[in-house]
């Protein structure tokens, strides 16, 4: 089984952990057309390479965010929402 | 004795030809390329031959005919969906299934077992019963059946699961359900769009698609440039992979879905037996191995590892149903790769660029829908227009939110 | 005849321990440690099984667990393979798969039909014509399949185990037990793990040296002597998953084992050579050979042929001869013959050896159950026999000794690649993944101190690879000794393969697929090796393939006129040996959830229904009243009286903080800025796509405290949701799921308010605690969240208390409701009491697709609010004409009621489906709520309904709610 | 109108306990089993394993911005990282949980928690008093690595001394707070009250097939 490291409760393996599917941004509500703000609700990077996706340590209730290759399954990072945005 | 059999015996040298050739090389140009030698690439090839007379095609497949999730999935056949729109599709395909040994001349062990959907809860007998109401009313045998009606058909099941779940309150059944085998339903329409003239290309890996103007002009391979105005992709779990050569955006996300077969036993499963909430689903193979699935993997993956998880979980699952098959033992597990929609509905036809078709979306449901899809997309293709069954399905309904619901009260597909 | 040798040193059997057991109904006597197979070869038994197709007579074959040939039944468990289970006192095997007992099986004509029966020939027949196909088909079934499953079996739920180590080595053999002395010297945590009972590997029975006991001895010592070393003997290693996550399987338990890194020393797997019978009774691998020798004392035959295409062969030969065994030749398939001193040996023994020359059939006895000879025949230049120079050789065995390929299932699992190495003509690991190692003949490493030597450098190189992951940075580990290369001859021959023109000569035992069969496979267009394996079924078998996918592999090659690496293999997938389910599934745990009244339920030997984890009261039957006359009756005493629920399974949620109203804003339709302090507001949450997801209560404590309830089974998904958003507003407020940590009950009807009166100081006046209003104070001394909710249409209050005072505040209720006549009412009565005041409960009344307009709860939603989740989307879904809506409908008394999720049927379409029903509610006549096409929403309108049967029901669709349209009582 | 007394605090296995013929003692507002008639007795159990329900005694949960400065106040010893731990002065145990958010259980008939408790009256602020009702199991002697290792994926030996880890034991949430005390090793387990039957029950099982026991709780922390 997969471990995971979740930037709190560290080394843990995958069944306490819950996918949250890919870190998304919201366009503004307002100003988002019909056909962009569907595009954002549907639509979602799902080829392969890196992806930046949420993760919740189910039982301490910490969500952060991973930064995964999804052909290998490999966690490169993990951080938490923030604390990634700094290095890129 | 069928007389096939005796011509074999009778004739030293082995009588049967080649089931396809395997061209030299790639035509410089063709009407329409198809990636993905999948069944349902190799299904609308042969439906392009045989229904349109479109026989300068070729089908390029990456690895070999049937590696992906033709030869993966656990090969049900069923057509007992929750929308009308899925009904009418997949009622559609079980029908051809059902003559689909005579129109390939080869025996694909299509079996015909009845399939129950087992209900654990009053919320879930109730989904079970919205969809037997629709498939009655499309016309579909299919009803709610009761605890005793389960005991009769499949004594070794245990209603109680075991005591520490919910027990067993009805079932949906849908004596339609079938299985096959699945690796033949690729090799004959392989041969029947061969013996049409249909190009199969194995070990051709498609590296880009050439765009002029929006629109199709030809798709790059690793065996060299083919010039081609029309491309289906076929290829449900490497879709994403297709689509962002081309920056065609679209909802799909691909998941592992494992399996595992186990020890060939003697006949006594005749049922293809679902339970969502046990996400399980299992069925005897004609081999009388077990073949046992369950719900996704529980993150994205495009990759077919196994997981220890899986098979513990399963194993219990299968013991709570049937609790006789302590000794029984499990030979090997694999897994598959399921393009999954928001809406467990396909993704079918035409889309924003000219020329370029998909053929995906197929989640844990693509195999039953094979002859079907062969058969609309190449109409698709011909026309370059929906097929009505599968206008519904188009990739345009998500910006309009106009999802077709067969999620329904939420369950597992299979 | 007893075929049991002197007593020898290191033998695994227990003279002292003699085991009666019954094999076909025949009772024979063996020695504790033998094996099934043993024991009978050790009676001179041979027909030990019956193959899966052609129903040929199988003997032992591997002895290593491979010989799927040789299965049986105990009377509990089917499919035991003869050549792993051990003898038991009063052990009673049958043969599975035949049909009248393996002596005469009456499918044995199946193997006349062979020439009827090509490769893939079902794929070729039988669908025509499809009507007959079922019948076919149920034939087919009958006569495939191995064992029958036993009805009455019933699973032990053995403990499942979690481990940990630095270092798995798989294999006690000598590499194995060097690299974990090397790896457990250097102060790793190594678990060595064997599948067979005892360590040793091939140390135990291969090389037939006098010197190995003593030095199997001092490898085990060291082991012994070095503390951080634990040896599972009996445990095989069934798979590798992701970060060495690696599934350990004995004979009670699935070990669940984390390893930092993972070495493989499990050996190799002895090939066959294939030939005219090569599958008969007699016909055995050399290590089997040499296993029934020297593991459990047995003479394998009188008079031997040995097939030898290496050293091991001549090893083979001299235990043979050392046995008594009168060895009649030696047929080298190397023209140049064996290098080595052993060949002096072999011939100081007497024995002839042939060089250049090969088996080209066995000679079966009668019937088949034993070989009488073997045909020995000079190989040609290209490798073939010549049959026209045949010599006949009388022999009761042929012992293969023709090559070998690594046991390393678990290298590839793990991501590791082979390359055919011509140096030993054999697969060898080329790729090793990180933390992956191999050693000795799994590695390509033969002669003994070479292997003992490559479980020593691989034993470093493991630690000092985990050394440098400690120190943080991941680089390389320093390289250990050089890489050590096999020499001498290679031990495997390129090609044992000899063709014959019958069909006799056998590839794959588990599928009984010939040689002949993969021509024609090939002929078809299954050229590629996977494809191949498909039609074929090579390796698909009971034994995957340990025995056949290699020889498969190889005549492929030949067909494609391609190298073996250019062919490929097929990959392996776990397990190892295959696993019983009761192994996998182990104990199985199923939580539960209860709440604080759970006891006082049991009490009332209440109905409990399953709700997600939880148990909830489903109704409390009475003595002599139907279910339906007791859920009535439960209601109507909440209309008459006031009634008392436990709805302590409701999530429970604190939203605290400066920004607490302006998040319950984003996440709920509704406003809540401007609520007042101590009143309560109904709550309405939509996922993005604007479908209703969630309801619940809104209670503001003060400004910057909420109290709010949600669904039960929605709870814990949404309660993570909202902690997601909260992140990504970057809001200042503090979230906390206290659903386990209160007891929530429901105090409803017209003497509610009396009944609690007595109970708490606050003041319950309508004036000081109106409908819609929240306070905290006390109830029977505990400190309790009152809150005045309608849920069910009754003047009522939900009291929330800490959960370990839950049950005194509940019995503290019931007793002060006893003059009111208080009686509890469980889910189903809820239900029925909301469906007449027509609120929907969100799941069953929604579905997965239903927006607030279709819902028409659209007032839930709070006008011109800049943004709350789903708002956006519901601007698009609007701009659609709305598809249905949720109305009422009543229903008069008599006619035949539909039930739930039953279709509206109008002008011959869809038009509806019924939601929730209540056949007899307190008022009188049916409801029901549905979803209608807007066209039907009108109040008055008919609707028809379709039956099970068929015929329809008809209902009037009616304005909600039902019950107290004003809701005066609830004020 | 008569006001009743505050009633007991009940723990969520009282009547499973009592099933085995508990003799309970109210300490400190809980109904603690001090008694088992079988010769279930301390002595043994550092040799096999014990089980034992400290479920009842006082908590607290206090959160947000001034929650910390908060309880410096009131002269609390407040842990510095998030997991850590310090022990209360009623023999109790405070946990940091988060950035701003803390977790108090008092000692068996500890008043400091209950005291505490009452001081929030009178709070200002950021400061959110949160109900905490977690059971709590302790499970002690030279076994209970063995009862871990059948319900749990972590690796116990590698865990730091009382600092708390959220993971999952038999299929439930928990926290876990390793306190081994002169060299008995020792486990406290806190979880969900709703989830505490199931997971006592199974507990139970396990231990008994080690050769351990029920114990009844002692004085003050194990």
């Amino acid at each position: 089984m997969k471990i995971i490291h979740c930037p709190i409760n560290g080394p843990r393996p995958l069944q306490e952990f819950r996918f949250g599917g890919e870190l998304r941004t919201m366009p503004d509500p307002a100003a988002a057309s019909d056909a962009e703000w569907a595009d954002y609700v549907f639509n979602r990077r799902g080829e392969p390479g890196v992806k930046r996706e949420w993760w919740c340590h189910v039982p301490s209730g910490t969500w952060f965010i991973a930064e995964r290759d999804n052909r290998t399954d490999e966690f490169l990072r993990t951080f938490l929402h923030g604390a990634g945005r700094a290095d890129g | 004795m069928p007389h096939r059999l005796l011509k074999f015996a009778l004739r030293k040298d082995h009588p049967e030809p080649r089931m396809f050739r395997a061209p030299a090389r790639l035509e410089d140009e063709y009407d329409a390329v198809i990636i993905g030698g999948g069944g349902h690439g190799l299904a609308a090839a042969y439906h392009l031959a045989k229904d349109h007379g479109i026989t300068n095609v070729a089908v390029l497949e990456k690895g070999y005919l049937g590696g992906g999730g033709t030869g993966r999935n656990t090969a049900i056949i069923r057509s007992n969906y929750l929308t009308p729109e899925g009904v009418n599709f997949y009622q559609a395909s079980v029908e051809l299934f059902q003559d689909l040994s005579r129109e390939l001349d080869l025996n694909l062990f299509y079996s015909e077992r009845g399939h129950f959907t087992l209900a654990h809860s009053p919320a879930s007998l109730r989904t079970q019963r919205w969809r037997a109401e629709v498939n009655k009313h499309l016309g579909i045998e299919s009803e709610v059946v009761g605890p005793e009606f389960i005991q009769k058909t499949v004594p070794e099941i245990d209603l109680r699961v075991g005591g520490h779940q919910a027990p067993i309150c009805g079932a949906l059944y849908h004596p339609p359900g079938a299985i096959a085998r699945h690796d033949a339903v690729a090799w004959g329409y392989a041969r029947g769009a061969d013996r049409k003239g249909v190009e199969i290309h194995q070990q051709t890996a498609v590296t880009g698609i050439e765009l002029r103007d929006g629109e199709v002009a030809g798709v790059h391979t690793d065996k060299g440039f083919v010039k081609t105005r029309k491309v289906l992709s076929a290829v449900a779990g490497w879709t994403t992979h297709i689509t962002a050569m081309i920056g065609l955006r679209t909802p799909l996300v691909i998941h592992p879905l494992q399996a595992l077969v186990t020890e060939p036993l003697k006949p006594w499963l005749n049922s293809i037996v679902v339970s969502a909430s046990l996400h399980l689903y299992v069925s005897q193979s004609s081999r009388g191995e077990l073949v046992a699935g369950a719900s996704l993997d529980p993150y994205e993956l495009i990759s077919m590892r196994s997981t220890l998880d899986f098979a513990e979980q399963l194993g219990g699952h299968l013991l709570d149903l049937f609790p006789c098959l302590g000794d029984v033992k499990v030979l090997r597990q694999w897994a598959g790769l399921c393009d999954m929609t928001p809406d467990f509905s396909p993704i079918m036809g035409t889309t924003p660029i000219k020329g370029f078709y998909i053929d995906a979306g197929w989640g844990t449901w693509g195999f039953k829908a094979t002859p079907i899809c062969g058969k609309t997309m190449a109409y698709t293709l011909a026309h370059d227009r929906d097929h009505e069954l599968i206008a519904p399905f188009n990739l345009s309904r998500f910006g309009r939110f106009e999802l077709v619901g067969e999620k329904g009260a939420a369950s597992v597909g299979h | 005849m007893d075929r049991r040798l002197p007593p020898r040193p290191g033998e695994w059997i227990d003279r002292g321990r003699s085991v009666e057991f019954r094999f076909e109904g025949r009772t024979y006597r063996g020695f504790a440690g033998d094996v099934l197979a043993s024991a009978l070869w050790a009676s001179d038994v041979r027909l030990l099984g019956r193959s899966f197709k052609y129903h040929r007579p199988r003997g032992l074959y591997s002895l290593a667990g491979h010989d799927a040939n040789v299965m049986v039944e105990d009377g509990r468990r089917t499919n035991l393979r003869g050549d792993l289970l051990p003898i038991v006192p009063g052990l009673d095997a049958r043969s599975v798969n035949t049909a009248g007992g393996l002596e005469r099986d009456r499918l044995r004509f199946m193997e006349w039909f062979g020439r009827f029966l090509p490769v893939g020939f079902y794929y070729k027949a039988f669908h025509t014509p499809r009507l007959l196909f079922p019948f076919y088909e149920n034939n087919m079934r009958k006569i495939a399949g191995l064992g029958r499953i036993n009805p009455a079996n019933t699973p032990d739920d053995s403990p499942k185990d979690y481990a940990f180590c630095d270092l798995l080595v798989v294999g006690a053999g000598p590499a194995g037990l060097a690299a974990a002395i090397a790896a457990g010297e250097s102060g790793l945590r190594v678990l060595l793990v064997d599948e067979r009972p005892r360590p040793g590997g091939s140390l135990a029975w291969q090389t037939g040296d006098s010197a190995n006991g003593p030095r199997l001895e001092g490898l085990l010592a060291r082991v012994r002597a070095c503390g951080n070393i634990e040896l599972r003997c009996g445990t095989q290693a069934g798979g590798w998953y992701a970060d060495h996550w690696i599934a350990l399987f004995d004979d009670r338990r699935l070990t669940k084992l984390r390893a930092r890194a993972t070495l493989v020393a499990a050996g190799c797997f002895e090939q066959p050579a294939v030939f005219r019978n090569n599958d008969l009774p007699g016909v055995m691998l050399g290590s089997a050979a040499q296993r029934l020798i020297h593991l459990y004392a047995v003479k394998p035959f009188d008079r031997a042929v040995v097939l030898a295409a290496n050293g091991d062969g001549y090893r083979v030969a001299l235990d043979l001869h050392a046995a008594g065994v009168d060895v009649a030749a030696v047929a080298d398939l190397r023209r140049e013959g064996e290098p080595t001193e052993l060949a002096r040996q072999v011939a100081e023994a007497g024995i002839p050896v042939h060089h250049g020359h090969g088996v080209g059939a066995a000679i079966p006895g009668a019937g088949k159950k034993r070989i009488r000879g073997a045909t020995l025949c000079p190989l040609d230049s290209a490798g073939n026999p010549r049959t026209d120079r045949a010599q006949r050789v009388e022999c009761d065995g042929i012992a293969m000794s023709v090559g070998w390929t690594p046991n390393g299932g678990l290298i590839s699992q793990a991501g590791g690649r082979f390359v055919y190495a011509e140096n030993v003509e054999q697969l060898v690991p080329s790729i090793l993944p990180k933390g992956v190692f191999a050693a000795g003949r799994a590695n390509g490493v033969f002669d003994l101190d070479d292997r003992i030597a490559d479980g020593t450098r691989a034993g470093l190189a493991a630690a000092a690879h985990l050394a440098c992951t400690d120190s943080s940075t991941n680089g390389t580990p320093p390289a250990g000794p050089e890489r050590i290369v096999h020499r001498g001859p290679p031990p495997s021959h390129p090609f044992p393969i000899f063709a014959d023109k019958g069909k006799k000569n056998f590839v794959d035992l588990d599928e009984d697929l010939h040689l002949a069969d993969f021509a024609n496979a090939h002929q078809e267009g299954y050229d590629n090796v996977e494809l191949l394996k498909r039609f074929t079924t090579v390796g698909m078998g009971p034994s995957q393939g340990k025995l056949s996918n290699v020889n498969a592999v190889r005549i492929l090659a030949r067909l494609n006129g391609a190298s073996i690496n250019d062919t490929g293999t097929t990959t392996s997938r776990p397990f190892h040996q295959p696993v019983s389910l009761e192994l996998l599934a182990g104990r199985r745990f199923h939580p539960l959830r209860r709440t604080p009244i759970d006891p006082w339920h049991a009490r009332m030997s209440a109905v409990m229904m399953h709700v997600g984890d939880w148990l909830r009261p489903e109704y409390y039957p009475r003595e002599g009243r139907s279910r339906d006359v007791c859920i009535h009756d439960e209601a109507a005493n909440v209309r008459r009286n006031v009634g008392l629920i436990d709805v302590g399974t409701l999530g429970k949620l604190r939203i605290d903080g400066p920004d607490a109203a302006a998040f319950l804003e984003r996440i709920y339709t509704g406003r809540f800025g401007k609520q007042a302090v101590g009143s309560l507001r109904y709550g309405l949450a939509c996922d993005e796509t604007g479908v209703i997801i969630e309801d619940g209560i809104i209670a503001r404590l003060a400004d910057d405290r909420f109290y709010v309830s949600a669904t039960t089974s929605g709870v814990a998904e949404f309660f993570r949701e909202m902690q997601r958003w909260a992140l990504i507003w970057g809001m200042d407020v503090r979230l906390s799921n206290s659903t386990g940590q209160l007891a929530a009950m429901n105090v409803a009807g017209p003497h509610s308010r009396e009944a609690l009166h007595e109970l708490t100081q606050t003041d319950l006046s309508p004036e000081a605690f109106p409908y819609l209003g929240v306070r905290e104070g006390t109830v029977a001394g505990a400190p309790a969240i009152l809150l005045r909710v309608g849920f069910v249409g009754e003047l009522g209050y939900e009291v929330h208390v800490p959960a370990s005072y839950g049950l005194h505040v509940w019995q503290s209720l019931v007793g002060a409701g006893e003059r009111f006549s208080i009686q509890p009412f469980g889910v189903e009565a809820q239900r029925l009491l909301r469906l007449e005041k027509g609120h929907l409960i969100v799941g069953q009344d929604t579905d997965a697709l239903t927006t607030p307009d279709e819902a028409d709860v659209a007032w839930a939603i709070g006008k011109g609010k800049p943004f709350f989740v789903g708002m956006r989307s519901l601007e698009i879904v609007r701009k659609r004409p709305l598809s249905r809506r949720l109305v009422g409908l009543t229903f008069a008394n008599g006619t035949p009621l539909p039930e739930e999720c039953h279709l509206i049927i109008a002008e011959g379409e869809i038009a509806g489906r019924i939601t929730s029903i209540a056949p007899n509610s307190t008022l009188g006549h049916p409801i029901a709520m549905a979803f209608v096409r807007p066209d039907l929403a009108e109040p008055g309108t008919a609707v028809r309904i379709r039956l099970d049967d068929g015929t329809f029901s008809e209902g009037r669709v009616a304005k909600l709610p039902f019950y107290d349209p004003e809701s005066a009582r609830q004020r | 109108m008569t006001m009743p007394e505050t009633p007991p605090r009940r723990s969520p296995i009282h009547d499973l306990l009592e099933a085995r013929g508990a003799e309970f003692r109210v300490v400190g507002g809980v109904a603690l089993a001090v008694r088992f008639p079988t010769a279930e007795n301390h002595a043994d159990v550092p040799k096999s394993v014990g089980l034992c329900d400290q479920s009842g005694l006082p908590k607290l949960g206090l959160k947000g911005r001034d929650a910390e400065s908060w309880l410096a106040n009131q002269r609390v010893d407040v842990p510095a990282a998030i997991y850590d731990s310090r022990p209360l002065p009623d023999g109790g145990v405070i946990v940091r949980f988060g950035t701003d958010e803390f977790f108090l259980e008092g000692g068996v008939g500890g008043e400091f928690v209950p005291a505490l408790a009452a001081e929030l009256e009178s709070r200002s602020g950021h400061l959110y008093d949160i109900h905490r009702e977690e059971a709590a199991f302790v499970l002690l002697g030279s076994r209970v690595g063995e009862v871990l290792s059948q319900t749990c994926a972590l690796d116990f030996r590698a865990l730091p001394p009382r600092r708390v880890v959220f993971t999952r034991v038999a299929g439930v949430s928990c926290g876990i707070f390793p306190d081994s005390a002169d060299n008995v090793p020792s486990y406290r387990i806190w979880v969900d009250y709703a989830s505490a039957p199931y997971l006592w029950e199974t507990l139970v099982e396990i231990v008994e097939s080690l050769g351990g026991s029920v114990v009844p709780s002692p004085r003050g922390r194990v």
